[in-house]
């Protein structure tokens, strides 16, 4: 009995201990991985995500097209 | 006439017993709570369904051959059983237990002897051999957790990797109440099931499947329930202990915005975490390396389909597999035990543990650190529950302060979570198994 | 010069067969059926070019390790599966003969010393293994074909679930025609064979398919390609049955519209069926439970990507093996035979006797309720063959009065006979297996 | 031979009987459980479905944004 | 302490060899070549990913059980599992020498003591027995590639099958290398490992997986990373030669529009390749089966739901477990080998003769029809590495005549060196196997 | 040595002949098959494909229904 015990016990200070220096290793390593890409190689200062450039550029486009693949994708949603 | 009575004597009706009948409620309770109370319905309706298939009287769905050729007990395939078991006794207990215990070829030897008796396994038994006994499935859903995740929130502030861990307590606090309750002859847990019951407070599905499959598989059953149903009861149970653990100007501290954090840093953060892994432990390889490998589909950009994938058919897939091979585990004989309660309430005092760990790791840092920078409220997502703890914070948080938007503050944490119980499973499997 | 003959020793041109030819004329004949006629596409299609597979000369692909190490007979082989099978003799029809009635022991000896021998399993009997060998494959495309099924119309109108049971008549005078044929030494099926046959009255692809597999596996072929061709005959075997039990006021009857079915109830529904069919016959347990199941998740509204999933990704792919599996049992020793003219025929008989069974059914409930509720036309949908024979029934009913939307209507026997065949399947596991 | 035939007729009789046996009750079960549904929950008069609904809801909205999420759609249609 | 001392003692970083981190780098080399360099990035992420976790020091999840129960060399199993091979010796190298070249019976004795001394499988070694083990992944792929590949260009110029005939010299001029190489000492291939490095010349990833995987499973690692990086190294390897073996006035050739290619012929040509194969090499049926089966799903135009999910859903699972699994022998005992650096030569050595075979051929056909029918340079796409050959000849096309665009031409032998290559394959597995 | 360089030689000849071979065979059957084919089964001249007639016929529909049903789309995507 005191056995389990003594058992739980050691489990709960290493394994705890263990999970602390884990995720502090992690920490430092993260840091220091972001601070060597910040070094290494700097984002240039981004454009709009792809996802809000790609609207304007299709709506820009020939509207007559944008609405025929709208529909093809419409109709292949319909398909499914 | 005669084939009537034959079928009335093995129709359910005739065979069910009291347990099947409660284990069937259970099962239905379970679909009523995911169906109408939203109760994490993506395990909790397969689980519930496969509970009730599994309770199905004479049918043996969630039995293996042996099982079922124990279960019918014909005297000479009893007799061919004993035999292969190398055993004297040919009662169907002895049987089973000599079953459990056997060498793998021993193993092979009763299951021929059942196969040749006519029985086969069941259904649901197929599925958790392959889903679950293989560990396939559980990794999977990692692999498809980690292609879902955004560690953003968590590059931007690695800090609060800090609140992930200190959650993570409520687990080996768990442990201990385990131990202890057997140490008093309360219950009767081994350091195995200890471990696996503590791991409930990991508020993370997989790896608490992945962990019970290797070291307790008799209570997945019991402790695949308790982590779903305490996971979906988070926005109940933590805000009153996260209450309770802060003062009202804590929780008003605003957080300063999360800075922009660089595809390649995502890109290299699942890597950098892997090799930290195999370095320090390789026990939590299998379940950190898939999640690892989930989330470098998503961010490397080059491989969508894969990540598509992975997110979608293949974790849909590998879920419902999951979840009736879980439910089969919630077989009267199996489920219907003292051991349950206790796994029930200890999976909530985990909960309660990890929650108040992380609010108070939050407020030492803000301590040790001489400053606000950290509002306590999100430390409670460092249990993981992901995303439903990190929505709690969020949600607390705006009723002291409506313009405080916590809820990418506490995706961090949240992740960290994750990572965290990941962990402290692969100690446990290093120690205790 | 010698590698040169070798490989013409070893040629398709040299080794084939008549029985090959022949088969590979019927497999270019299903896939003709399929693609040009649109008979049952979706299985035709794998079956077809499983069966052409199956029959490539010396590839063996669709025998196992030991079938291959038999067809080539090299002594030394022989002579340790004799040993492993405890047999004298090393002539390798009793060989395979012992093989097929060995005890499990015995089999994975003669395995292992195929196995030694150099020989494998061919890629389609490894298909056959894993999707119908553990009848996974049937139990998830019915699990499939329960998430895509709407039981709003039978809810409405659950009295046509008498039409379901009434059109279960043919598999069951099938039965009685198989045995009847044997007793007359016209054909040799034993109670298992006939019962599988009878089962292609059940007009459901699935539950076919799962039921041979279990009593009479190497009727398969036969069986399956006569059940899924037949459902594409429906619109032409049912009309003359039809018109022929009908007076023309009967086919005019116009039929109330269906009430409104709530949510509530669809949820509920696939429960109740489940709770009935675990009472009353466990042995229709898995098929039912894994419809059920596909229907709970659809109708219950939380778990949409599950439902999602069961219905496109994961039934296309156990789609794609079934069908390969299936084709697999057209080899020529294995089809070629009396037998399967006799399963031909009686099949075809099957579904008459059904549709039959079916409209005198609508016919006798309009008597006994003494009004003109049920246009006996949605009767023959009762065979099932969704959603064709519903499809049927509302053409023809279009035919005499053009304002006669019957399809909603004929949905409830159709979904009915699904359900109806599945009780069927059970009641034959359960007594002739 | 006769053997076979009785085995036959016994199973046809207790099959087909089965199976009517079986769906009758079925068609008990579904009856009580409608009636017990409309009883205890019943359906409020059902406001148009989620799908038709939801159609105004977003038309409603901002168009500049609706094009520009559709055009996202689009595009995400088009990546496949 | 005791415990801290037992991990670290476990932990990755004491028991690391210098193997396992040039194996660890080479895995972050190919994931960089993926990710960074678009090397064929849907296989190489997968492949890196897995390599880099086959290397993790003490996890074992490369390895079989019996392998991780040598590692460990606990004495008593060590016991045992010489006593289940039948060797006196219990040195953990003789007990794994043996273990490779033992029976079925004693190779399953010995799997038994390792499940007994309480080793399992790892993840990867599970799923590489899953994937391609039983070789159904590398198949599935090409069903799946067959399902994507359009055969019009083919069958409007089916003269262009000659091209992809004579590419396949590569394959065959290097297993002569491979084979000259061992006789004149520098390298020590037997005809087995010959074939299969041969093999990379096909230019084609799922038949090199297939060959390799039955007749040198060991270098299997080797000769994946081989073919697909030089399949990504396609547009630098190929111009060079391209260049060299033609004039500018070849390398203008306009070829004349391809005609209309009807449905029904391309419906019918997977039939008529099946039935080629089926009569002249049947060791080539399942390799081309599925892919003619993945193309008439494909062409047929009424599976369009089975030709989605294979050419999506299920491709991309298959290739997330193929990626793996290949990864997983990238283990350091497996791959740092002075082999590995003969194959990555004689690989790059088959692309350069397969392309010039190719071209070569373009300009004899040329000669031997008195004309200027085709460009020479399609006949470099005869390698396959399917599309990107054809990219090439397309774009240097270009460059030379900018209003002749060559890709369309280009397909035809591209695809045909698909079937070329599989072709050899099968010759190769009849003769060396 | 020299048995393995003859079985390399070996396998080269009757390796590529029998690769030359078949691939003779299939230009011969696929050009038959192609001759059969453009005999037995003259393609009609084809009307535009499917897609693109798609799309005018659903433009030229109830514009409304067109906002709505692509609405619906949007949201399931968004969904997703
Ligand atoms: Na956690
Ligand atoms: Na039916
Ligand atoms: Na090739």
């Amino acid at each position: 009995m005191e056995n389990i015990v003594s058992e739980g016990i050691n489990l709960m200070i290493f394994g705890m201990g263990f999970v602390v220096v884990f995720l502090t290793l992690l920490v430092f390593a993260t840091t220091a991985m972001s601070k060597l890409v910040a070094k290494i190689a700097p984002e240039q200062p981004q454009p709009k995500p792809v996802k809000a450039k790609a609207a304007p550029a299709a709506a820009a486009g020939n509207n007559d097209e944008l609405i025929a693949v709208m529909t093809a994708a419409v109709h292949k949603y319909r398909s499914n | 006439m005669e084939k009537l009575i034959e079928l009335f004597l093995a129709s359910g009706a005739y065979n069910i017993t009291g347990g099947q009948v409660v284990m069937i409620a259970v099962g239905l309770l379970l679909l009523f709570l995911a169906i109408k109370k939203n109760f994490e319905p993506l395990l909790l309706v397969p689980i519930g369904f496969g509970g009730i298939l599994a309770n199905i009287p004479e049918a043996g769905l969630a039995y293996s051959a042996v099982e079922n050729a124990v279960h019918f007990a014909v005297p000479e395939v009893m007799n061919a059983m004993a035999a292969a078991l190398n055993i004297a006794s040919t009662d169907p207990h002895d049987i089973l237990h000599a079953y459990h215990s056997s060498t793998a070829a021993e193993h092979q030897g009763a299951i021929n002897a059942a196969l040749d008796g006519g029985y086969a396994n069941g259904m649901l038994y197929n599925f958790y051999s392959v889903a679950i006994g293989s560990t396939v499935a559980p990794l999977l859903i990692f692999m498809g957790v980690g292609a879902m995740t955004d560690f953003g929130p968590l590059l931007a502030n690695p800090r609060t990797l800090f609140l992930g861990a200190a959650a993570q307590f409520g687990i080996f606090a768990t442990v201990l109440g385990a131990v202890g309750m057997s140490a008093m002859g309360i219950m009767d847990f081994n350091i195995q099931e200890a471990a696996a019951i503590g791991i409930i407070g990991g508020a993370d599905g997989p790896t608490a499947i992945y962990v019970t499959s290797l070291l307790a598989p008799h209570l997945l059953g019991a402790i695949a329930v308790a982590a779903y149903s305490y996971m979906a009861l988070v926005p109940l149970i933590q805000p009153p202990i996260m209450r309770a653990l802060t003062t009202e100007a804590e929780r008003k501290i605003q957080m300063s915005q999360l800075r922009h954090v660089s595809k390649l840093e995502k890109i290299l953060f699942p890597i950098v975490l892997l090799i930290l892994v195999a370095l320090l432990l390789p026990d939590a390889a299998p379940l950190l390396g898939m999640f690892c490998f989930g989330n470098l589909m998503r961010e490397c950009g080059v491989v969508d389909r894969l990540s598509d994938t992975a997110q979608n058919a293949l974790i849909n897939i590998v879920t419902i597999f999951l979840g009736l091979s879980v439910g089969s585990k919630l077989s009267a004989d199996k489920f219907l035990d003292l051991q349950t309660l206790g796994i029930m309430a200890l999976g909530i005092v985990a909960f309660c543990i990890g929650t108040a760990a992380g609010v108070l790791m939050a407020k030492l840092m803000n301590k040790m650190m001489g400053g606000n920078a950290i509002n306590p409220l999100i430390g409670s997502a460092g249990v993981s529950a992901v995303p439903m703890a990190a929505r709690v914070s969020n949600k607390i948080g705006l009723e002291y302060n409506s313009q405080n938007f916590l809820l990418m503050h506490a995706m961090g944490p949240n992740v960290a979570g994750v990572i965290g119980s990941a962990i402290a499973a692969g100690v446990m499997i290093k120690f205790v198994s």
